[in-house]
């Protein structure tokens, strides 16, 4: 950095292993869980709540075993926008290919017959 | 707002007139009541990007020369920066820019949406050629439509992406395959005026190119009634020749004896080929009938198996028509 | 200029520069995984939103409990890894290379449950595009499979064009017999009527769209390859990823082994750790987008 | 003070620490050298070009030849010299210098994206062996996928090796700039170039993966046929479309966001003034290469993307004009009131300026909806985007000659230098200005013969790439010439204030034996002439 650097602030944060366990631990039970929860019929909201539980276990793995939570803000700010624009591309994307959707033929697969 | 921009882009006056292609500096004549709308939109890009090109290019040139100095200069000083000055470069070309967005986008809407009376053509691309459905079934190689009604066109494509491309009336769309683009105009001006197809389609795509030909009112419905029925009209062997051109045989199979994609049909025949397995056959009636409707049953000995199949697309007659065009080619003829 | 360890290479001023330096490095280098990802994932969601039966048909040829058990097995690899990571910090060797065995044995645990997955879907011919084979849908176990055959030959009846004989599941489809040039104008001459003004556009006939379909209705839908494509995309090149992971441990264990990390420099295990657990993330949005589908 | 004849060039010898090295400012030079025998290379492909234009059929070569020639000189164009040219040679070399640092953060990272742009770049090249490719830059499918020639698969390998090698320079670029700053240099003490490099580097990262995915995708379809870009086996040809310019649009304000960052190096040094508004210049950086993930739609008007997301796209274009019309009238503001010696790089720097104007002010007309349908895939296109991209390599060579004496410790003729420029400039506007007035008669690009009435603008086109070529061999010949018997070099000849005119010219290994305090780079004023080293010294 530009600032003289502080050698005694460097040392690394050591997560605990209870820490990690419990991360573990909870990881193993949403699995579980987003298995179940397609069992029930909720319709469109299924998608959410798998989606949802993967966010969360996805946000376990990052804070606590990717230490994200200890780390230089930076870093998050880098693995969000990265997340961010991934989401502008399938939107924006998206938007287009469900407008233009009606004058695709359905089914036009010729080559498969050949 | 139509008459105002049809006194600006007819007349021309904005713009020095040029012989090189009877019309303006920047535009072909337009032709279709979209292109009119158009070219209003263009010359008020035009003037607005002329402006700033000229003040950045003379403010530069001015500065360059008032401000010149040998080499070795001192630094100078001066302000660094000013709120107002930023905050007027920044908001003025804002404004600018939304009225240009704003002008193109009415205007492109105006034309995306298809009006409700339109006359219905299906085009088709294909390497290298246009198709042209009119209603009654008929194909033709050129664009044909009336004057003064909205035409709707639909466009797909039997291989890779073509976009149908008529400058004077200021249309352009992609032929993709796999899905019906819809596209419409209305032609102004009776005349022909030229095609072309602007998505780069392969070694054939610069002379991918017809003819849009806008029939003055009443004459194109005869047109088209005569056009569709040359079977009746044409003798059989005429018939088949404007099948070999309509119907894109012309792209694959020459008259003048050079292979192409396929074999030529000089001397074709009653002659005997000899097909890629060794087999020997000579071209007859069942020959030529198999080899249009199930095109990769017998391949030619030196071509590919791609001619596509016309199974459903000619008819018995239409055979018989080409058959006879073929006798009309055998050697000793 | 003074410089505590020689390790440190000497355009950097100190060993925390190095480090702050090596992680942001790689977390940069995991956005640029994420967007290499994301091209996948936008060709799922366009493909699911725009054919949603299409996945809920494909994803019961998927089993969903090799997917969650292959769920489990990447978080335990990612436990052992962060724990690896923990030792590592703590100057534990032995721990630390018992852990990243433990981590690569999942990881290898991992593939074999895939390899088990693409040779069932190699048996029955449900591959991507070209490689698909319809028929393999008859043959498939489950209860879907017993209505193919029906289904397809009531739409063969229905829709084959000019009574030419057609047989097969793939004529099921009017547009894609013969071959590819002609069936664009096939399908213009086919349905030689034109639409009337303002309908919809030509060629396209009333009906069955294909988002109308409901999940309950388990007749294959058209182009069901295309979920087996993507299917193939994504879990293969998650899987050259895992590939690639375990690569990048095995040879932080082989270093460990000769015991160049200490707690004071164990830079590479903590890298190699967030790679890792970035291929976990993306495994567990793959579980619920492929074989949760519901 | 390091021994004078000690620099990074005496510093280790043989072929070996070259092609081994490390340090940053050969990568550099080895990048300049590959690049410009790339320029080379797709520059005769377009004199090759124009001269099959010369009459409406054929001329020299078949179509087939024709449509080969065109795509890889497009490709090389982008992939091998606008993309790569100012941040991976220039910016090699000068970045951690700026920075006041002794190397970028990786160097052997560095190395690596070398080896990887190496050898893509030979991929490319080979590709003509097994038979070229005839696809466009573009790629697009089905064509691609159905019918091309066997070469695109070499093609699409090389772009994406191509690809990780740009992205891991980004990546290397913002790991320097975020950690190697020299004590003192806050964010806004950055010379401009960097904020231009970061900006592009945000890109790179950010959009760059997207084009390797992309390619994968297009490798895997052709070679197992996937159907997901191909209509044949049940796939969207329009999606690909997507998935390339969410890639392609941002690259190019990849290519143009370092040329923005040398000329304002090169209006304020050369002004002799601090330049105007250094936080709107900066920030119009980033708010370009944020924009610029917004708008890749506009390639796709007419391709059957929907009304309604052609209206989004259209209005998401314009705003990348704000920041770059803020960054244009601010050159203008340095420039006024400074004390401008026109030496080369200075005339390199307006002639950036007359040219990127026109093809930004013609961008108006392609994102505009109704004038875009008339003009896309027209020689208007083509005249655009050789007004926009043609600028870039103006900067590179305006960039190349205001660091030449850094890089080189060598003078050059300033005389040859900018009749170099204005024969090349000249030939420029005779070249690409009938291309506009072709595309708005609806000369479609892309083909190898046109009609009869085109012939005459085509014939000034091509004597005017005739006369670019010319300037740019005299520009060649000024660069040889001063390799061969230049004058050294002052550390500071023309009197800038940022960190790399205070290390000797050529820079030692270790650029810097004392990092220099960090200040204003924009401040000269105590910087002071000195006729007889050709110099500028600090007053004291
Ligand atoms: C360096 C490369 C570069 C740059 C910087 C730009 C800059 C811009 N481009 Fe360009 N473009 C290309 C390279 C580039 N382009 C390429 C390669 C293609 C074709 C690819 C292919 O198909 O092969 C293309 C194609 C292309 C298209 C698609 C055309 C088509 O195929 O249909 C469009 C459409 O909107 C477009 C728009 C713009 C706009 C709005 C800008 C803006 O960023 C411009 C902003 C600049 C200014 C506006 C000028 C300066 C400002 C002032 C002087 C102030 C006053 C101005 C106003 C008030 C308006 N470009
Ligand atoms: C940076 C990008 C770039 C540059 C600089 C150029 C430069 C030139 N381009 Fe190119 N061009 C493209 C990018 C570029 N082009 C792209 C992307 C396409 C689209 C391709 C497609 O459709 O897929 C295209 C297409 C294209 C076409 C359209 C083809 C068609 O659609 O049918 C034409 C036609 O005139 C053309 C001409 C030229 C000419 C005459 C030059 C001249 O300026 C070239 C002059 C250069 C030289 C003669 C080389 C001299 C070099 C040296 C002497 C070494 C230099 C050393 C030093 C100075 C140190 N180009
Ligand atoms: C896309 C290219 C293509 C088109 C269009 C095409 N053909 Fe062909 N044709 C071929 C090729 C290639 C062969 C040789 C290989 C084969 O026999 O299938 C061939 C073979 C033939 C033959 C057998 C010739 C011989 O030498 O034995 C006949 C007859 C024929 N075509 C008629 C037609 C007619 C009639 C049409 C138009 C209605 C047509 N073709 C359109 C490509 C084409
Ligand atoms: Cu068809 Cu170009
Ligand atoms: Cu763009």
């Amino acid at each position: 950095m530009n600032e003289k650097a502080s050698h005694s602030a460097a040392r690394p944060h050591v997560v605990p292993l209870r820490v990690l366990l419990a991360v573990w631990g909870a990881l193993m039970v949403f699995t579980a869980l987003t298995v179940a929860a397609t069992e029930v019929d909720l319709g469109a909201f299924n998608l959410f709540i798998a989606l949802g539980i993967a966010t969360a276990k996805a946000s376990l793995v990052l804070l606590y075993f990717m230490h994200l939570r200890y780390d230089k803000p930076f870093n998050a700010v880098v693995f969000i926008c990265a997340l961010l624009f991934v989401a502008i591309f399938i939107s924006l994307v998206l938007v287009d290919t469900t407008q233009y959707q009606p004058e695709l033929i359905p089914g036009y697969a010729p080559e498969l017959l050949k | 707002m139509i008459a105002h921009a049809a006194d600006l882009a007819t007349s021309g006056s904005l713009i020095p007139e040029r012989p090189l292609f009877g019309s303006s500096l920047w535009l072909p004549p337009p032709a279709s009541t979209a292109a009119i709308e158009v070219d209003w939109v263009f010359q008020f890009i035009f003037w607005i990007d002329a402006f700033f090109f000229v003040l950045v290019t003379a403010l530069m040139i001015l500065f360059l020369w008032r401000y010149a100095r040998p080499r070795g200069a001192r630094a100078v000083g001066g302000p660094t920066h000013s709120t107002p000055l930023e905050i007027t470069w920044t908001v003025v070309p804002l404004f600018i820019v939304m009225a240009i967005f704003y002008e193109g986008f009415r205007t492109y809407m105006e034309s995306a949406v298809t009006p409700g009376n339109g006359y219905d053509v299906q085009v088709t691309g294909q390497q290298w050629k246009w198709m042209f459905t009119y209603p009654n079934g008929y194909v033709d190689e050129n664009l044909h439509v009336p004057v003064g009604r909205p035409i709707r066109l639909t466009l797909t494509s039997s291989d890779v992406i073509h976009s149908l491309y008529i400058p004077a009336f200021r249309l352009k769309k992609d032929a993709v395959p796999g899905r019906f683009n819809k596209e419409w105009f209305q032609a102004t001006q009776p005349g022909e005026y030229q095609i072309f197809c602007a998505e780069y389609c392969g070694t054939g795509h610069s002379d991918m190119l017809a003819k849009a030909i806008v029939h003055p009112p009443g004459e194109f419905e005869n047109w088209l009634e005569n056009a569709a029925s040359y079977a009746s009209r044409l003798s059989p062997a005429e018939a088949g020749e404007k099948i070999y051109h309509i119907r894109g045989c012309a792209q694959c199979h020459s008259l003048d004896g050079t292979a192409g994609t396929g074999p030529s049909f000089k001397g074709l025949w009653g002659s005997t080929v000899t097909m890629s397995d060794g087999l020997k056959v000579v071209v007859d009636e069942n020959y030529v009938r198999e080899s249009i409707l199930q095109p990769q049953a017998k391949v030619v000995a030196g071509f590919q198996p791609v001619m596509p199949t016309f199974q459903s697309r000619l008819k018995d007659q239409d055979i018989l028509d080409v058959i006879e065009f073929l006798k009309t080619l055998a050697p000793g003829r | 200029m003074s410089r505590e360890d020689p390790r440190v290479p000497h355009h950097f001023e100190s060993a925390e520069q190095q480090t702050e330096s090596a992680r942001l490095g790689m977390w940069v280098f995991l956005a640029t995984e994420i967007l290499l990802f994301g091209g996948l994932f936008c060709a799922y969601s366009v493909y699911r939103a725009n054919h949603p039966d299409v996945f809920y048909y494909g994803t019961q040829f998927l089993d969903k409990h090799l997917g969650a058990l292959n769920t489990m097995v990447l978080i335990c690899s990612s436990f052992t890894m962060a724990w690896a990571v923990r030792c590592a910090q703590l100057g534990e060797r032995r721990a630390l290379m018992v852990l990243l065995s433990m981590t690569l044995l999942c990881a290898a645990l991992f593939l074999g449950v895939k390899a088990i997955e693409y040779r069932q879907k190699w048996k029955h011919g449900l591959l991507w595009a070209r490689k698909f084979r319809a028929e393999a849908l008859e043959r498939s176990p489950t209860k879907a499979g017993a209505t193919w055959a029906e289904t397809a030959s009531a739409k063969t009846t229905m829709a084959a064009p000019d009574g030419q004989p057609t047989s097969g599941p793939a004529a099921s489809n009017p547009l894609t017999t013969g071959t590819k040039a002609l069936a664009a104008t096939a399908a213009f001459e086919d349905r030689t009527s034109i639409p009337p003004a303002g309908t919809a556009p030509a060629g396209v006939v009333s009906g069955k769209k294909s988002s109308a379909a409901k999940p309950s209705e388990r007749t294959p839908p058209e182009n069901v390859q295309v979920f087996f494509s993507i299917y193939f995309l994504l879990t293969g090149l998650h899987g050259l990823h895992v590939i690639a992971g375990m690569l990048a441990i095995g040879w932080i264990l082989r270093r460990a082994r000769r015991g160049e990390f200490s707690s004071g420099n164990f830079l590479a295990v903590d890298l190699v750790g967030l790679y890792w657990h970035l291929v976990d993330i993306i495994w567990i949005y793959l579980f619920p987008l492929l074989y949760l589908i519901h | 003070m390091a021994h004078p004849s000690d620099n990074y060039l005496t510093h280790t010898r043989g072929i070996k620490s070259w092609l081994l090295t490390l340090d940053h400012k050969r990568i550099g030079i080895m990048y300049l050298v590959t690049i410009l025998g790339a320029f080379l290379l797709a520059g005769i492909f377009a004199l090759l070009i124009r001269t099959e234009l010369l009459t409406p059929g054929q001329t020299i070569v078949t179509a087939d030849t024709y449509n080969r020639l065109f795509t890889l000189h497009g490709a090389i164009m982008i992939f091998l010299f606008v993309i790569p040219g100012i941040p991976s040679a220039l910016g090699n070399f000068v970045l951690p210098l700026q920075l006041g640092a002794k190397d970028v953060a990786f160097p052997r990272l560095n190395l690596f994206s070398y080896y990887l742009f190496v050898f893509g770049a030979a991929l490319m090249v080979l590709s003509i062996i097994v038979g070229g490719v005839d696809t466009g830059w573009t790629f697009y499918t089905p064509y691609s996928t159905d019918k091309a020639r066997a070469g695109v698969i070499p093609v699409l390998t090389g772009v994406f090796l191509l690809g990780f090698s740009s992205i891991f320079t980004g990546l290397n670029f913002i790991v320097s700039i975020h950690k190697l700053r020299a004590p003192g240099m806050g964010w806004f003490r950055m010379p401009l170039f960097l904020w231009g490099l970061y900006a592009t580097a945000i890109m790179q990262i950010l959009a760059t993966p997207v084009l390797g995915i992309t390619l994968l995708l297009l490798i895997v379809e052709r070679v197992l046929g996937v159907g997901i870009f191909d209509p044949g086996l049940g796939g969207d040809p329009v999606l690909f479309q997507h998935f390339f310019w969410f890639y392609s649009h941002p690259a190019v304000y990849i290519m143009v966001l370092p040329a923005m960052g040398v000329i304002s190096e090169l209006v304020s040094v050369h002004s002799h003034k601090h330049i105007f508004s250094y936080k709107m210049i900066a920030w119009s950086s980033v708010a370009i290469a944020v924009f610029s993930f917004f708008v890749w739609g506009h390639h796709m008007f007419v391709s059957g993307q929907s009304a309604m997301a052609n209206m989004i796209f259209s209005a998401l274009t314009f705003s990348v004009a704000i920041p770059t019309a803020v960054k244009v009238f601010n050159w203008l503001a340095t420039m006024f009131r400074g004390a401008i010696t026109l030496t080369t790089p200075m005339c390199y720097a307006v002639a950036f300026l007359s040219l990127f104007a026109i093809g930004g002010l013609t961008g108006m007309f392609l994102g505009s909806l109704a004038t875009n349908v008339h003009v896309t895939d027209t020689y208007f296109v083509v005249a655009h985007f050789h007004f926009t991209m043609v600028p870039v390599g103006v900067a590179f060579i305006g960039g190349l000659y205001h660091w030449w004496p850094k890089i080189t410790g060598r003078m050059y003729s300033e005389k040859w230098g900018r009749i170099g420029c204005a024969v090349f400039v000249a030939g420029f506007y005779v070249t690409f200005v009938t291309q506009f007035i072709m595309g708005t008669h609806g000369m479609p690009r892309r083909s190898y013969h046109y009609l009869p009435e085109f012939t005459a603008l085509h014939q000034m086109s091509s004597a005017g790439a005739l006369a670019m070529a010319t300037g740019l061999f005299i520009a060649a010949g000024t660069f040889i010439h001063s390799l061969v018997k230049g004058l050294p070099a002052a550390a500071n000849p023309w009197g800038g204030a940022s960190f790399e005119w205070q290390c000797p010219s050529p820079p030692p290994h270790d650029n810097f034996t004392e990092t220099p305090p960090a200040g204003d780079p924009y401040d000269m004023s105590d910087w002071e002439y000195h006729p007889e080293i050709r110099g500028y010294v600090r007053k004291t």
